[in-house]
Order: C-alpha cells, then structure tokens, then sequence
C-alpha cells in the first residue's frame, strides 16, 4: 500500500454504512514489448471500488480503457509488461502467478464484454457454457449446475430458461445474448463485475433494460462493478463514481455526478460540450480540436495540451493527478467556474 | 498431384475478407523487405534463367543416347551423373525445366484469364453463377489427374493436350477464388458509394473492383503456377503427358526409377529441381499473401 | 406536401422475399430543410435512404424528386440524375477507394457526370477540399493516410462535388468518437447552410437527429409511426414509441426512466394490427386487429395510433 | 437438418455429373472412331460395324447420351472390352485396394496434421513453431511420386524395412498388409499432412484470438479446457474441409502411387484401360471415383451439421 495516493473516500459516498473495497488498483501501468523495446499503453492509473459501487472508466477509443479491464482480470496479451498493484478483497493479486490469477476468475471476477453474440462460444449450447463454468468453479454435478443455470437465466430475465440453455448463442436477440452474458458473469457469486461496453451495440430500448437489469444485479448482490464506457451520458445516470482516461492516463476521477455537471479537466470538458445534448438549442457544437495522438505519439508533460485551449509552456511537465475542489484532476490549469 | 487443391487452404479461414487493406508502402518495397519473399523470388530468377540458358549453359542434343557412358555418377565430367542410356542428367534436368516452366506459364496466364473473365461474370449475374458454380464443383471434386489421363488417351499424349487439360482442371479452383473476390467486393461500401455517385458499371469494374481484387488474382496465380508444373511432371512421369519425344523433369523419372537401386542420382536431381520450382512458388505465393493481405499476416 | 417540396416520397415499400423492410413510408423534404429518419435496428431506415436514391429497387411506391418520378426512370436517365442526389454513408474506412487518391475521388463524380474540363474539375476539388477543412497537400493522399473524421471529411467533399440538390446521410457520425463527432456535425451544418443542400440524415442518435434535423420520422419496423418538426416530435411526442425512445435515452436520470418490455420483433412475423403492440404499455384489443392510421394531430405533427382516436373521443 | 443434407445432396449431383459428362463428350467428340481405335489396325470393316452397332456409335449423340445416361442410372455400364466381362463386376475388385490406400493416407495426414499443427500453434514464434512451418512448406512442395520413389530407395532398397512394391490384402494379415500399404499411404499422405498442419495451425491461431476464448478464459476455465474443448470445436471446422477436399486429391494421387507401388487399385487400373481403349471401362472407373467422392463430401457435410449448429438453423 502506498501512501501518497488518496483512494476514493468511500467512507464518504454513503454515509452510514462504511463499504467494504473490494477492488484497487495503484500506480497501474502497461507497456506492450515489441521490436523496438516498450510501448506505454497505460500509465500510473490508480483508482478503487467498494462494494456495490458502480465505477466508470470513461474515454474515448483508443485511451487505454478497454486494456486497463484485462489487466485487472489477467487477460491481457502475453507480451504486456505490467506494473503497479491490483488488489482484491484485501489480497495484492497482481504478484500471483497465472494460474492462480485464472482461478480468481469466474469465482471472483466477472466479465461482460461489448459483443455477446462473438463473445460466447458459436457451436457450444448456452447450457454447456454455463455449467463448464459452475462445475469448475464451484465443483456442481452436472444435475445441480444445470439447475442452476436455469436459475440464473431465470433471474436475469429469460423465459423458458430450460429451453434457452439447449439452444445456442444465434438463436437469441442481441437484448436476450447480453443477458446470458450477464448470467454467466454473475454465475459463480463474484465480487466484482468487470463490463466493458456492455450495452454500445444494443438499440436504445434494450440499453435501457440491460442497464437496469445491471443495476438490479448490482443492488441485489452487492457487487462491486467497473463499467467501461465512451458515453458520459450513461456515466451520470448509472455509477456513482467517474475516471476519464486519455491517452493512457487517468485525467480525472471523482464522483460521477460532479464530473457530468462541473468537470474540472479541459478533456472531460470537451467531451460533455462536444455531445448535442437534449433540448440545449445550439446551432453548433463546441468540438474538441484535432484528433487523439496514437499509442507510441503521446506528446511530453500532458498529453491533452496540444488539443487544449488553456495549455501554456507549464504543461510541457507532466501534471500529476491532484485534487482540485471535489474531483481529482491531472491538469496544471483546471477548469475554476464551478457552481 | 495437386491439380484440385490450388487453392492454398488457409484461405478456408476466412481470409477472403478484407484482403484489399492497403498499407502504408508499396507492394515492391515490401516484397524486398521480406526475406522469404525475396528468396523465393531469387531461386525463381535462377531457374528461370537456367530453363531460358538451356541451351548455352548445356549445348547439345540432351536426349543423346550414349550406351558407352550409362550410369556414371555425379563428378566433374557428368555434373548430375548419366542415365541408363548414358544421357547426361545436368543437360536433361536443365533442359527439363525449359517444359515445365513453359508450361506452368501457359497454364496459368490461360487459367487465370478465363478465371478473371468468368469471375466477374459470375460475380455480377446471379443465373449465369449457379450453373458455373456446380460446373466448379464438379471440376473441383474430381481428381484432375483421371481427366487429364482420359484426355491424352483420347486426343494423344502432347505438350497441347497438357496445357489444355491442366488449364481446364486449374480454371476451377481460380474462378472460385476470383469469383469469391468479386462478390465480397460488390458488397462493399464503397462499391454502393460509386454507385451513388453515378459510375458506370464498365468504369465500376475497371476503376473499383479489378484493382481490388488484382491482390488475391496475384498471390492465386503463383499457386496455380506451381499447381500446373506438378501436374506435368504427374502426368508426364505416368506417360499421359507431353510424350515420350519431348523431355520434362517428370519425363525423366519415369524410366528412372527402375534404377534407383542402381543410380539413385538419376531419380535424385530432376525431383530435387521440381520441388525447388514448386517451393519457391508456394513461398512467393504465401509471402505475396502475407504482404497484401495484412489481415493474415499478424499471425505469422 | 408543400410547394416547394424538392423531394416527395409517396407509399414506399421494400421486401426483401418474405421480410418487409420498408412499409407504406411517405415524407416530403421542403427545400434546403434537413428531415431526420430515426430509429433502431430493424426499423428499415437504412433500407428507406438506399430506396429514396434508388440504389435499391422499390417494391412500390413513387419518389419524386425535382418534378420526376425516380422510381420510373431508366437506367440511364437514373444515372444522369445521380448528379442531383449524393449520399454520404456511415463506414468512412469503407466508402471511399483505397486505391484512389483524395484527387481522383473528388474529380470521379464530375468526370461521370461530364462536369466542367479537367482543369475546372481539379480546381473544384480544390475547393472542396478547402470547404471542409482540409489541407491542399490532401489531394495526393490515399485514404488510409487519414483519420476517420478525416475521411468522412473527403466523403463530404466528395458529395458535394456535383453540387446536388440533395444530400442522403446514413448514420454518417456513428462511427466517430465524440470529439471527432461534433466536428463533423458542424461542417455538414455549415455546408448546408452555405450551399442550401437539402438533406435526409438517419440516425439511430437521437440527440445527433435533435441538432440536425428541422423535421423528423420516427421508425418502428418498416413503417413511419410519429413525423412532425423537431420541437413537436421532442416536446410533445404523441406516439407512445415516441415516449418511450425518448425515455429511454441516457442522460435522462436514472429514476425517470421509462422502460419498453421485450425485443423488437423480427422483420420477418411483424405483428397484426399496429406493430408496436407487442411491446406497447398501453396496447388493448383494438390494436391487435386494427392497423392505425397516420393521423394530423396539428402544428404538422402526425402520428398513427389508436390512442390517438380515444383522447379525442372523450 | 433435413432440409440442409437434402440441399447439399442436391448440390452434390454436379460433382457425379460434371466429370462423366466431360468423359462422354471427349470419347464421343475426339477426332477418330472409338470402334476402329479400340479394334486396332487389324480390324475389319465389318467387325467395326458390328462393335459400332454394339456401342450405339451409329446413333446420334444425343440418344447415345440418353442410353449412356440409362446405363449409369441403372448401373449398367456393358461390359468391358479387355476383360469381356461387365464393367461392374471389375470395379469393384480394384476399389477396395484405393479407398484402402486413400482412407490410410487420410489418417496419416490427419493425425499428422492435427498433432504437428496444434504443437505449432501453441508454441507460436518459437523455434518448434518455426521448424513446423518450414517442414509443412517443404511437405507442399514435395511430388509424392517423386517422395515415393525417395521412400523405396531408403525404407526399401536400402534400410530393407519394406518391400519394393507388391500388394497384401488386409485378409493376409494385418502385418502383412501394413507393410505394403505403409510406404504407399506416407507418400500419398504426406502432402495433405502438411497442409492440415498449416491449417490446423492458423485455424487455431485465429480461434484463439475469438472473443469467445477470452470469454472462457474469463471464467476462470483451465487452459486444458479452453483449448481441448472450447478452441478446438471451432478450430476442427476448417481442418474437416480440407479433409474433405483431400478425398479427391488423394483418389487422383492413387492413380502415380499404385503405377510406382504396383497395387491393384482403381487408379492402376485406370491409366491402363486408357491405355487399351477400353471405353466402357474407363467410364466405369471415372464413375466410381465420382461416386466414393460423392458419399465423401455427404459424409463431410453430415458432420460439419453435427458440428455445427448454425448450418442445422439454417
């Protein structure tokens, strides 16, 4: 445990119930090995999650995210070099050898991913995926894993759950898919749910159900739950806490709803101003300029300065991720006209 | 021999997608930047330039008989050694190579421009494509070699019956390919686009589909090359190919191998020259792939 | 239908064998106004863009476009028309030819289309390239030297190179990140503005169709079901699948979330009678057997709901 | 299920006819007369008559074509001109020998390819990986009647291991018989397992980068698990295609490997009654190899729809 980072007050966030962390993460970086030496993809992103606390990792595509997830599940490809900590219900897993780091997974670990329909196996019924799971991870007889199969699909809102568990993955809507997907996830009692993009392909009206049935899980299991997400709109109205990456960094973090309504770093800013909200009756948007800088380009000192209107020669040193009125922001020039 | 199976199988995988994803440098830059390519591009160099030098490099009628000097083994006089009838294997094994390299061209311009034509007949007319594509189906399913056999012994084993059969059995497997090309394609988007924009279908063909498809036509064309010189060298070494009168590498196995106790060279060096042709056209073939169809080529 | 309708589209339909994407879609566009198509997977609005150009056939139906019928012209005639009507579409990785360069692809409309001399055609590339922001140094590049908003850029100019009367845009943000969005959106707002381009733009965003659009569609299996101007369509929406897409968009709060039950059904079973029902919270009996009609609700407003009938019938 | 197996049967037909159709027309089209080529020199004109009468040769080709089509309908292919016996109670002596020969060469190969290829994938960018690589390229670009020939001169002139040729029925014995087809099946196989390990390789090497594998993995499934049942389900398809397409080449192959390895085989068989112009004969054989063929590929795309149900939704 470090010192000098300030985790997320959860004490705070209800008051009353003092809400155990089930997952944090210091200092995390991550670098690919390639023929020229180290390519940084993240760096030093740090944050935690109590449980059934929903936590955003917002950016845009490109910004480290979706990598930052796999780390954390110890997924991530075989020539990533890793570094800082990950630990878990008060255990520092990130030092665990690979065997044992897979074996968290599943028991303690749930994963959604963006695309059910290539996300769950083509030729495999939806029942033998789900009892591979249960038989392994909690030792179930075949008997008792399909029963509660049924349960489980049954609980996230599929009828004829017995039916469901002999067909396959292409006999069911994209709505009912990424609920099998959540019934895996949640079908051998995790901690944490790690959901990465999980309703970005899915039509507004199924998103809507999806996100509710997440919350419901959330709310009824007490799960700690990281939601990996472009769409600051679904941020505000769906976790409680916010951290913007760009570039690989973490840019800001804080609480959802202070982020949505008075951010504190240029970035995060630009993206609210740059969504045609509802009902704002502007002619124009206010983009932000030029384009992302690809992995291996990042400039030097902050890597938002060169598309940031408020940047001067200081930015040319990195800002470090520092407390700036209610949220923590990596920037030397943070956005003052609060509310 | 693989007359059916020109059709390198990785395709199979799925690498009919995408495979017209340009990258950043042009084709030729890459091709020497890859050591595969570039060896396999060079041994072709060599071969073809022994075939073409036949005839400087080893003067003389190469089907001299010469009693006096059969079963000589490889040295400084008989680079390769001599046969049963005494004839030098250096001169029949380069000599050999001026047929099947001759013939593996042929094939393959004639196979691959019937293949490119019908492709794209059969890739735009739905009718016209069921019955070529069951015509494919059933050329594709059945041994070549049996047709091709049939053919010489109707029409006379002769180095045009060869090319006609070899290019009728290699048309199959090419036209599935390019037609396979087209119609992915077609459904790009920014086919519908020109299309919006009011090009016509000639221009449409020329401008956007052929040069998309030109890559798979170019890494298929190596592989039909190699697929037509084994055929020869098959149908040669089985005595339905290009006849007893002309010489081909596969030509002069067939007698030897009723020595190959007694003169294993004589069934050695015309082999090894086949097979140094047919690697060095499935290394272009599958560096040509890699090199411009990025898509496959991470894995490697 | 007003007077200065440019395009008028009357009863379209499309089946694709036994499905029905498309269903008795009528919409008219004023002049230099912008008509939002918007909808989920499913709703046939893509299908709706592609007939409107006749890059699809329609099954019936007319669209009239500057005082003809497109859905009868020969081939010819509809080729030449082309030059009128320009599309933009959703993948700007896919739309535009690798193996042509940004000069070649601004030039190809007005070579087909026999505009100008080659020495105008280059310099109305020129401009193009200009009017959306590019450098002239882009005209010897090939697409892939450039980013995806940079491409859709090209897409644009591309558009316009004909200088149509009308501009079909499909989905053409939804591919791009925020950012990368909104400068997008800007341009074809600017462009619009500046050239008076009439423009269908589909979306399945409704937020983006808010900013766009003057007039707008809403889509539900094949069939147009609520169309008015933006601010009746978003202030007072009368269909309940109007409602509901709004309700269900983020960005709302959670708690006011209205929530549609079940999934849209499939294109090839569309429910009897109204479409919707299956999923409708207020759906009774009539609904099964009686398909609504479209009907004027008032400020240009329409909808076709039998709820509709009942307010005013009591 | 049905439905599919009924429509691929339908697909089959062409495989059977294409090949027989081409045949009948190079026998009937080639320039000269069968009779007079088949009696030889010697004959006389009337024994041609007669023999053309026999053959239906004075009929026009297109009754000709309704006989011939008769006789394959019912089997009934005449009789050989050589032997003097029906064709169909010749094939069937040679067959046996072939599909023998072929079906172990097609274990060979797959049990080859599948091994080297899994090992290859698994290890992938290290030097076994490489080595795999590069013996599977030289394995392609091997002649098998040349590899045969490689094959005598060690195993058998050489090492002695084996004989130099001959046949044993499997009713000799089992060891017996495996020492004449052993060295035959490796030649014929060896270019098939190369390309099923370059399969098998890239096939596993593109499965393992599916999302689904991550999914597996992310539930905390061993690796045993993700590869033995997860990966390999998928990652089989491609390998059984080939496999599939392998029949034919392996049929095709035969006819060099049983000339070299004197077998009694189909192949052998055939290359000498084109020798002899025995017509009836050389149709009997082309038909019987488009036959195994055909209930090949049914066998293939019957396991394929058990394989995968996708095709079964179909």
């Amino acid at each position: 445990m470090t010192a000098h980072i300030t985790p997320l007050p959860a004490e705070t966030v209800s008051p009353g119930a003092a809400r155990k962390t089930v997952l944090e993460v210091e200092n995390l970086s991550l670098a690919f090995r390639n023929a020229d030496g180290l390519l940084p993809i993240v760096t030093d992103v740090s944050f935690a999650i109590a449980e059934g606390e929903a936590v955003a990792l917002v950016g845009e595509s490109g910004c480290g995210k979706s990598i930052t997830a796999s780390a954390i599940m110890g997924i991530a490809p075989d020539n990533a070099e890793i570094a800082g900590n990950i630990t878990l219900n008060g255990t520092v897993i990130s030092a665990l050898p690979p065997k044992d780091r897979r074996r968290l997974c599943g028991r303690h670990m749930g994963f959604i991913f963006q695309e059910p329909m290539t996300a769950l196996h083509p030729t495999l019924s939806i029942g033998r995926q789900m009892t591979d799971t249960l038989r392994h991870n909690l030792g179930l007889s075949h008997k008792d894993a399909t029963d509660r199969a049924a349960e489980l699909l049954d609980r996230v809102g599929i009828p004829r759950a017995r039916d469901i568990l002999r067909g396959y993955v292409h006999e069911l809507s994209g709505g009912m898919r990424q609920r099998v997907m959540i019934a895996l996830a949640i079908s051998c009692g995790p901690s944490l749910i790690i959901a990465d993009e999980p309703t970005t392909a899915l039509d507004v009206t199924i998103q809507a159900q999806v996100l509710d049935l997440l919350e419901d899980m959330r709310r009824e299991l007490n799960l700690a739950m990281l939601f990996i997400t472009h769409d600051l709109e679904v941020v505000g109205d769906f976790c409680e806490k916010a951290v913007v990456m760009y570039a690989g960094d973490v840019v800001e973090r804080g609480f959802s709803a202070d982020i949505v309504r008075s951010p504190a770093h240029p970035y995060a800013r630009g993206l609210i101003d740059a969504v045609p909200a509802h009902d704002d009756g502007r002619t124009r948007l206010t983009p932000i300029l030029g384009t992302v800088p690809p992995v291996g380009q990042w400039p030097e000192g902050c890597r938002f300065a060169p598309r940031c209107g408020r940047a001067d020669a200081q930015c040319r040193t990195r800002p470090s991720l520092e407390r700036h009125g209610v949220t923590d922001a990596r920037c030397w020039h943070p956005l003052e006209d609060r509310p | 021999m693989s007359m059916t199976q020109a059709t390198s199988p990785d395709r199979l995988a799925g690498g009919d997608e995408e495979s017209f994803v340009t990258t950043n440098k042009p084709v030729w830059q890459r091709l020497v930047a890859n050591p595969t390519a570039m060896t396999s591009i060079i041994l072709l160099v060599v071969l073809a330039l022994s075939a073409v030098l036949a005839p400087l490099l080893a003067p003389g009628n190469p089907l001299k008989v010469s009693p006096a000097d059969r079963f000589i083994p490889p040295g400084a006089e008989h680079y390769f050694g001599t046969d049963n009838l005494g004839r030098d294997m250096f001169n029949m094994v380069l000599h050999g190579g001026r047929t099947s390299l001759f013939v593996g061209l042929v094939v393959t311009a004639i196979s691959m421009s019937v293949a490119v034509v019908l492709g794209a007949i059969s890739g735009f007319y739905r009718q016209v494509d069921m019955v070529l594509m069951r015509i494919v189906d059933g050329l594709m399913a059945f041994p070549g070699i049996v047709l091709a056999t049939a053919a010489a012994a109707i029409m006379g084993p002769s180095m045009s019956t060869v090319i006609t059969s070899l290019s009728i059995v290699l048309v199959a497997p090419s036209l599935r390919v390019v037609r396979g090309q087209v119609l992915v394609v077609r459904e790009l988007q920014m086919i519908e686009a020109a299309r919006s924009v009011g090009v016509p279908t000639l221009r449409l063909f020329t401008r956007y589909i052929l040069p998309a498809v030109s890559s798979p036509i170019l890494v298929q064309a190596s592989f039909i090359f190699s697929a037509a010189v084994l055929g020869e060298a098959g149908l040669s070494f089985i005595g339905v190919g290009i006849g007893p009168k002309e010489l081909s590498w596969g030509n002069a196995l067939t007698e030897a191998r009723n020595y190959i106790a007694q003169a294993p060279w004589i069934v050695l060096f015309p082999g090894l020259a086949l097979m140094l042709t047919i690697l060095a056209l499935n290394l272009l073939g599958d560096s040509l792939r890699d090199i411009l169809d990025p898509r496959l080529a991470r894995r490697r | 239908m007003t007077e200065q309708s440019i395009l008028s589209v009357t009863g379209l339909s499309k089946s694709f064998r036994a499905v029905k994407a498309v269903r008795d879609v009528s919409f008219s566009i004023p002049r230099g106004k912008t008509f939002g198509l918007v909808g989920e997977s499913g709703s046939g609005k893509s299908t709706t863009a592609r007939l409107v150009l006749r890059l699809v056939e329609p099954t019936t139906g007319s669209i009239s476009f500057r005082g003809r019928d497109l859905a009868e012209l020969a081939p010819r005639a509809l080729r030449a028309e082309r030059r009128h009507m320009q599309m933009i579409f959703q993948d700007p990785f896919g739309s535009l030819n690798p193996r042509m360069s940004v000069r070649e692809t601004l030039v190809e409309p007005q070579l087909v289309h026999d505009i100008g001399t080659p020495s105008d055609r280059l310099r109305t590339a020129e401009r193009l390239l200009a009017e959306v922001s590019l450098p002239r140094a882009a005209l010897d590049r090939f697409p892939h030297e450039f980013s995806g908003g940079q491409r859709q850029r090209i897409a644009i100019a591309r558009a316009l190179a004909t200088n149509p009367e009308l501009i079909v845009a499909d989905e053409p943000v939804s591919a791009l990140d925020v950012s990368v969005q909104a400068q997008v959106l800007n341009l074809m707002r600017d462009l619009q503005d500046r050239h008076g381009t009439t423009m269908l733009f589909i979306s399945h965003d409704l937020r983006v169709v808010q900013f766009m659009c003057d007039e707008i569609g809403v889509m539900y299996l094949g069939e147009i079901v609520e169309q008015g101007p933006r601010d009746r369509i978003y202030g007072a929406p009368a269909h309940p699948y109007t409602q509901a897409l709004l309700a269900s968009a983020p960005g709302k709060g959670s708690g006011q979330r209205a929530r549609l039950k079940g999934e849209i059904p499939s294109a090839h079973a569309v429910p009897s009678g109204c479409a919707f029902r299956t999923r409708c919270p207020h759906a009774f009996d009539r609904c099964v057997n009686e398909k609504p009609a479209m009907r004027d609700i008032g400020g240009g407003q329409k909808a076709a709901c039998h709820l509709l009938d009942k307010a005013e019938a009591a | 299920m049905l439905r599919y197996l009924g429509k691929r049967f339908l697909l089959i037909l062409p495989t059977i006819f294409v090949p027989l159709i081409l045949v009948f027309l190079l026998l009937r089209l080639s320039p000269g007369d069968p009779a007079g080529m088949m009696l030889g020199d010697q004959a006389t004109a009337e024994q041609i008559a007669a023999l053309r009468n026999q053959l239906g040769l004075d009929q026009p080709i297109w009754v000709q074509f309704l006989f011939w089509i008769r006789g394959i309908v019912t089997l009934d292919l005449g009789n050989s001109i050589f032997f003097r016996e029906p064709v169909m109670q010749i094939i069937p002596r040679y067959a046996g020998v072939t599909i023998l020969l072929a079906v172990v060469a097609l274990a060979l190969a797959v049990l080859i390819g599948v091994t080297l290829g899994l090992i290859s994938a698994m290890n992938r960018n290290k030097p076994i990986d490489r080595g795999v690589v590069t013996a599977a390229v030289l394995g392609i670009s091997l002649p098998e009647f040349w590899f045969a020939l490689l094959l005598i001169f060690v195993f058998a002139v050489t090492l002695r291991w084996f004989p130099v040729a001959g046949y044993n029925p499997p009713t000799a014995g089992l060891i017996a018989f495996g020492a004449t087809i052993f060295l035959p099946a490796l030649a014929l196989g060896v270019r098939q397992s190369a390309l099923m390990t370059r399969m098998m390789r890239s096939s596993m090497l593109d499965v393992l980068n599916e999302p689904y594998i991550t999914t597996a993995r992310a539930q905390g499934l061993p690796e045993s698990t993700v590869i033995g049942r997860y990966a390999m389900r998928t990652a089989a398809m491609p390998v059984i295609t080939v496999a599939g397409l392998s029949a034919g080449y392996l049929l095709g192959g035969a006819v060099t490997i049983e000339i070299i390895f004197a077998l009694p085989g189909l192949g052998r068989m055939l290359v000498e009654a084109v020798g002899r112009r025995d017509y009836p004969l050389v149709e009997g054989g082309v038909l019987a190899i488009s036959l195994v063929l055909a209930v090949l590929n049914l066998v293939i795309d019957l396991i394929y729809a058990i394989l995968d149900p996708r095709i079964r939704y179909q």
